[in-house]
């Protein structure tokens, strides 16, 4: 039986770069291959409605949920299915949560990408890019209010979802209360089709930052390193008082926007350029290469995710399927307040 | 004498004073007390607890969903209702959802000076129940009395659901009671607010008092006319205003908003599919004019609903 | 064979070719064609004219507005209808008011990619009529078929006031026609889509459909029921509505939206005032759900109305 | 009888500075005495509803009213009776508009600060602070896309704006489409009563031109020469196809939020720093100085435009009131769709 990678194993954030570097592989390899088996139930009719993968961002991603601690809030976006895990979002809530299934977090109600668990440090997203942003601001006021000291939260958007007057305001907000804050925006170069050009004009995101009197960072996103430093760097930052950190990591979707995408309008150019690289291949190079890993500790680290994997879809496939009938139809948690 | 809006500030102290969870946001809600005095004091009397906010109502209110999620319980000032549009989306797709989604309750209150007063204009006036009662998820509560301001906004602030308080501007010093209560009916019943045989005005907040003024003009004729207070507007009570449909057989609801889909179409919906055979006569509404609401108060006076205008369309009922 | 999302691409393009004041603005319906294609090649057809937006619906709307007080007469696509909560405030505060404040009106199209598709789930899958409606000076649109999709669509663009065109994205690629009509009923009319003498069921958009089903059902059942499609929630041509349930005396509504205060609420309400004595039994409205629209097909199935559950309740009706 | 000023007697804007400042100064009278007399009237209660007034702000708005050409649009907001004016605003609209009146541009139907004549190049703004910001960017589209150039489009908002969503969301769409357009903050160092530091945290509000990638230039807001210079050299840049110019000015609000309110909040030692300083008493100071005036000419200034007030507060004083049996109560120019 594999040993499942578990959040609560994460070294610690002083402990060695390889250390931290062979864990980080590991949740990549995990959200990667997650996504693979999500993207071929798609194929199969096995999933209904959007699959959004974070192939190419896993590097950010993983770093991001790494730089939490117990007791610290995570916001994910669309393409964080690795950032979750390495915060310990059981692989279990993806796929039931994209199954569909009773079992899961969200039991049928909301699907894929939408799901959290807010009382475990995981906010469920809306769809309405941007509104994250304050959410989890508001998240980190709480525990201001309640004395709870040396937590902070991460959130992650688009470079489309830049321009959404939700990440201002929530941004200008989180500012203004210094809040623990790590704002990491995965510069993918697209949003949906949309391209940079047609998005923004600054010569960098990362020059926001200043805008809003807080600190910015740059991280290389097609590289385990660079994000692990520098989300710890900004995660550091956050914690000691710094007040919200924005990070800015350039890379590229991998992949179409949503499963149902081929991503045709990409510029193929741009797959020739460094952001173009992948960042799960360059991990694995850098493994081999720094003898952090050998060829065979690697190969193992695949089929035991792959094995991981496989249990927990058949797993899935056997649990029920919501029941309307069963359902209490009741959008309040008080009932005797609820209508029809 | 204590007015409606002292009622408000009392019932903030008092949510602040008994429950540590509660904290206060909004627009010139600290040092200032608010642009209408409705937190006056309160920065004072519980430091850090009373936060002035930027000028930002979708991060207002998105970061009091966040704080709600993480144990607190916020109250949340919108400056004027009409500028809850600009915080819509976090109402009504997050706030609303969250508990359906998620299963983890959202308990926010979010408190919107409604309705009209004289000069106030198309962007100061605005009364937006029908679009929160819309949506799945949300408490919709429109006090009338200074009574039910203080009372329902306790209760909003104890609900476990995201509560959207209306309270109204024009009752804010119009409005006095003697006393606080101590205790009041329960959110989500409605209340009959004068007993009559001849016939049911429904109406809620600031409506009320002119439905009143218009049932008392009325028994100057020889109309004993009954008028029902909603209170609450989601959820709406049609037990109660079937009941005294029931005893009346007639049946006017009258709103401050816009006449298309606001609470009038809906309470005379549902006694039409409910109480189709206690009707005597067709079910009338009245509301204000399908425009935005005027400037100058020549224009204003007539585009809303008043005393004179329900009583001449309650005694065309009443003649039916 | 064209499909209801050809009808709204080729109405799209007749403008765009017609009225050289006529532009498209959204996100991704440029060179990409739109989230669902209903501007594809329009952006090489019509260089300059078709053009990508940043992911901003509230500047993406005002910036319409802008361009049509200007001038221009501007198509703007949101990606889903659920997204336009977001531009709500220039929707109904600025677009909504300008006409009836400055004189001058604001001839923007917002088309609202709207309604229920299995596994869309709670945020792409809204049906938010009843929002705009509530509000003064917008129209709003809501085809039920291929010809209307195509005329109603144009005569949006040609309309001097701001027009909210909810087109379903579950008839995008269902529903298809012969041919594009060359002329078509004026916004503002309803249609009798079936005739039928034993009950009136009255609906709009996808919900027709469903209702045409229902009706075709209880045909086999030996009761003949008349279907009218709204076309336009607002205008809300009730004299149609009357007349149809002046001929059946049993009236049924049926809307995919939320409960409160919907479509079907203002229906009821107008024909309980206006056609009280037409009825020989209680009106009745079918909705979804109160909560959010869920995710699974198994939940999203019965959260809407449905044929069956249409022809369930109508059952009723005719047995009343 | 006075000769009234007007905004096709302002001075080309390559004239020396003398006539510029000559012209400026006039304006900022006119507008400074015209809102005196409002806040009288409506201490008489002749005014319903609200009065928020732009002292100490004269200067910049006057600025940014010469600014601009026939042909270009302003987007005014709520401090910038002395824009409206100097770009051609009737005296008789403001009057109008506060008294209610059936024959001003609003009819009674919108008051004060929300008039416009969107045919003539003003924006009837509306409360919602942020949402003038794209719609004047549409304006520009327009513009753009009718082969009309070298008009530019000036719009203004307070340092609390500029925490809207709206503001956000319209400057990056103006950049993104390089659009010719002039955002001006004036920084009267409060939101009604929010101080800056409950507002915003970064430097200097200019510091957020970077981040989107526009040009951003400071003006001293109690300085008529500096806002004239600043003003024109971002028309002059945006005419020119330099794209969205952000211009933040630094001055204070000399009066409470509106005419209700008595700004006691104010810090009192601000009024002592630069930026409390009356731009008024300053242009005045500095024509007398420059001898660019002189005192007699400034006296009869300052009669002459008491006298034209005076006049035009007569004529709207008999004016008719809106009569609601006369109001066609439709908010549709399509008759025939209006329903009720
Ligand atoms: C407010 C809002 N508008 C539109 C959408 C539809 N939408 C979903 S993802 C997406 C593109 C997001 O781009 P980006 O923020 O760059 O993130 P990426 O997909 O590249 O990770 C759009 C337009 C949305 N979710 N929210
Ligand atoms: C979106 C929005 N929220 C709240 C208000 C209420 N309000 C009107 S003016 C004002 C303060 C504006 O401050 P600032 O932008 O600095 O302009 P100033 O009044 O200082 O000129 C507020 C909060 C509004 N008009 N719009
Ligand atoms: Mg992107
Ligand atoms: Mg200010």
């Amino acid at each position: 039986m594999p040993v499942p990678l578990e959040a609560s194993a994460n070294p610690p954030t002083n402990a060695p770069l390889m250390d931290r570097f062979r864990t980080g592989y590991r949740w990549m390899l995990l959200a990667r291959m997650t996504e693979e088996k999500i993207a071929s139930l798609y194929r199969t009719g096995k999933i209904v409605g959007g699959v959004f993968l974070g192939k190419g961002q896993e590097a950010l991603s993983t770093a991001v949920g790494m730089s939490l601690r117990k007791g610290d809030y995570l916001a994910p976006l669309i393409r964080d299915q690795a950032a979750r895990m390495a915060f310990g979002e059981p692989l279990l809530d993806t796929l039931r949560t994209y199954m569909g299934v009773r079992s899961g977090p969200m039991r049928g109600r909301d699907g894929n990408i939408h799901r959290g668990r807010p009382s475990e440090g995981v906010l469920a997203m809306i769809s309405h890019l941007g509104a994250m942003v304050p959410a989890l601001a508001g998240v980190l006021m709480a525990h201001r209010f309640q004395g709870i000291q040396n937590t902070i939260g991460a959130t992650c958007i688009g470079d489309g979802g830049t321009s959404t007057g939700a990440f201002h305001e929530g941004l200008n907000l989180a500012a203004v209360e210094r809040l623990p804050m790590v704002v990491v925006v995965a510069n993918n170069q697209y949003a949906y089709s949309t391209p940079n050009t047609r998005q923004f004009v600054c010569n960098d995101l990362v020059d926001k930052a200043l805008g809003y009197g807080i600190d910015g960072h740059s991280a290389d996103g097609t590289c385990l390193q660079s994000c692990l430093e520098v989300l710890q760097l900004a995660a550091d930052r956050a914690r000691s008082g710094h007040g919200p950190q924005l990070v800015v990591a350039s890379l590229l979707r991998l992949t179409g926007h949503g499963e149902h995408d081929d991503g045709s309008y990409i510029d193929p150019l741009l797959r020739k350029t460094p952001v173009g690289r992948d960042c799960l291949k360059l991990a694995e190079e850098k493994l081999l290469a720094n003898s952090w890993a050998t060829p065979a500790e690697i190969a193992l680290w695949h089929s035991e995710t792959q094995q991981q994997i496989e249990d927990s879809v058949a797993v899935t496939l056997r649990e029920p399927l919501p029941d309307p009938a069963h359902e209490d139809w009741c959008a309040l948690s008080n009932r005797h307040l609820a209508e029809g | 004498m204590i007015t409606y809006l002292e009622a408000i500030r009392a019932a903030q102290a008092k949510a602040l004073r008994d429950d540590p969870r509660v904290y206060i946001y909004g627009q010139d809600v600290g040092a200032f007390g608010g642009a209408f005095k409705a937190t006056k004091n309160l920065a004072s009397e519980f430091p850090g607890r009373v936060l002035d906010s930027p000028l930002s109502e979708d991060a207002i209110i998105g970061s009091a969903i966040g704080a709600a999620l993480a144990g607190m319980r916020p109250i949340v000032e919108m400056q004027f209702a009409d500028f809850s549009t600009v915080g819509f989306n976090q109402i009504v797709n997050h706030a609303a959802t969250l508990f359906w989604r998620t299963g983890h309750s959202c308990p926010v209150t979010i408190r919107l000076p409604s309705g009209g007063t004289a000069g106030a204009g198309p962007f100061h006036s605005q009364s937006l129940e029908a679009l929160y009662a819309h949506y799945p998820g949300l408490v919709v509560l429109t006090p009338a009395t200074v009574e039910d301001a203080y009372a329902m906004l306790l209760e909003a602030v104890a609900i476990d659901d995201p509560v959207i308080f209306c309270e109204h501007k024009y009752l804010y010093y119009h409005l006095k009671a003697a006393e606080l209560p101590s205790e009041a009916m329960p959110v989500g019943k409605a209340r009959v607010a004068r007993h009559g045989r001849d016939a049911t005005i429904v109406s809620y907040s600031a409506m009320l008092h002119e439905a009143l003024a218009a049932a008392e003009e009325l028994a100057t004729e020889g109309w004993e006319v009954e008028v029902v207070d909603l209170r609450s507007v989601k959820p709406l009570d049609t037990d109660t205003v079937l009941a005294s449909v029931a005893r009346t057989g007639r049946l006017l609801a009258v709103g401050e908003s816009f006449p298309w889909g606001g609470v009038t179409s809906e309470v005379l919906a549902r006694v039409a599919a409910e109480g189709f055979d206690l009707l005597d006569a067709p079910p009338r509404r009245l509301n204000a004019r399908d425009t935005p609401v005027p400037y100058h108060p020549n224009l204003w006076g007539t585009h809303r609903p008043t005393a004179v205008t329900i009583a001449g369309e309650a005694r065309s009922l009443l003649n039916f």
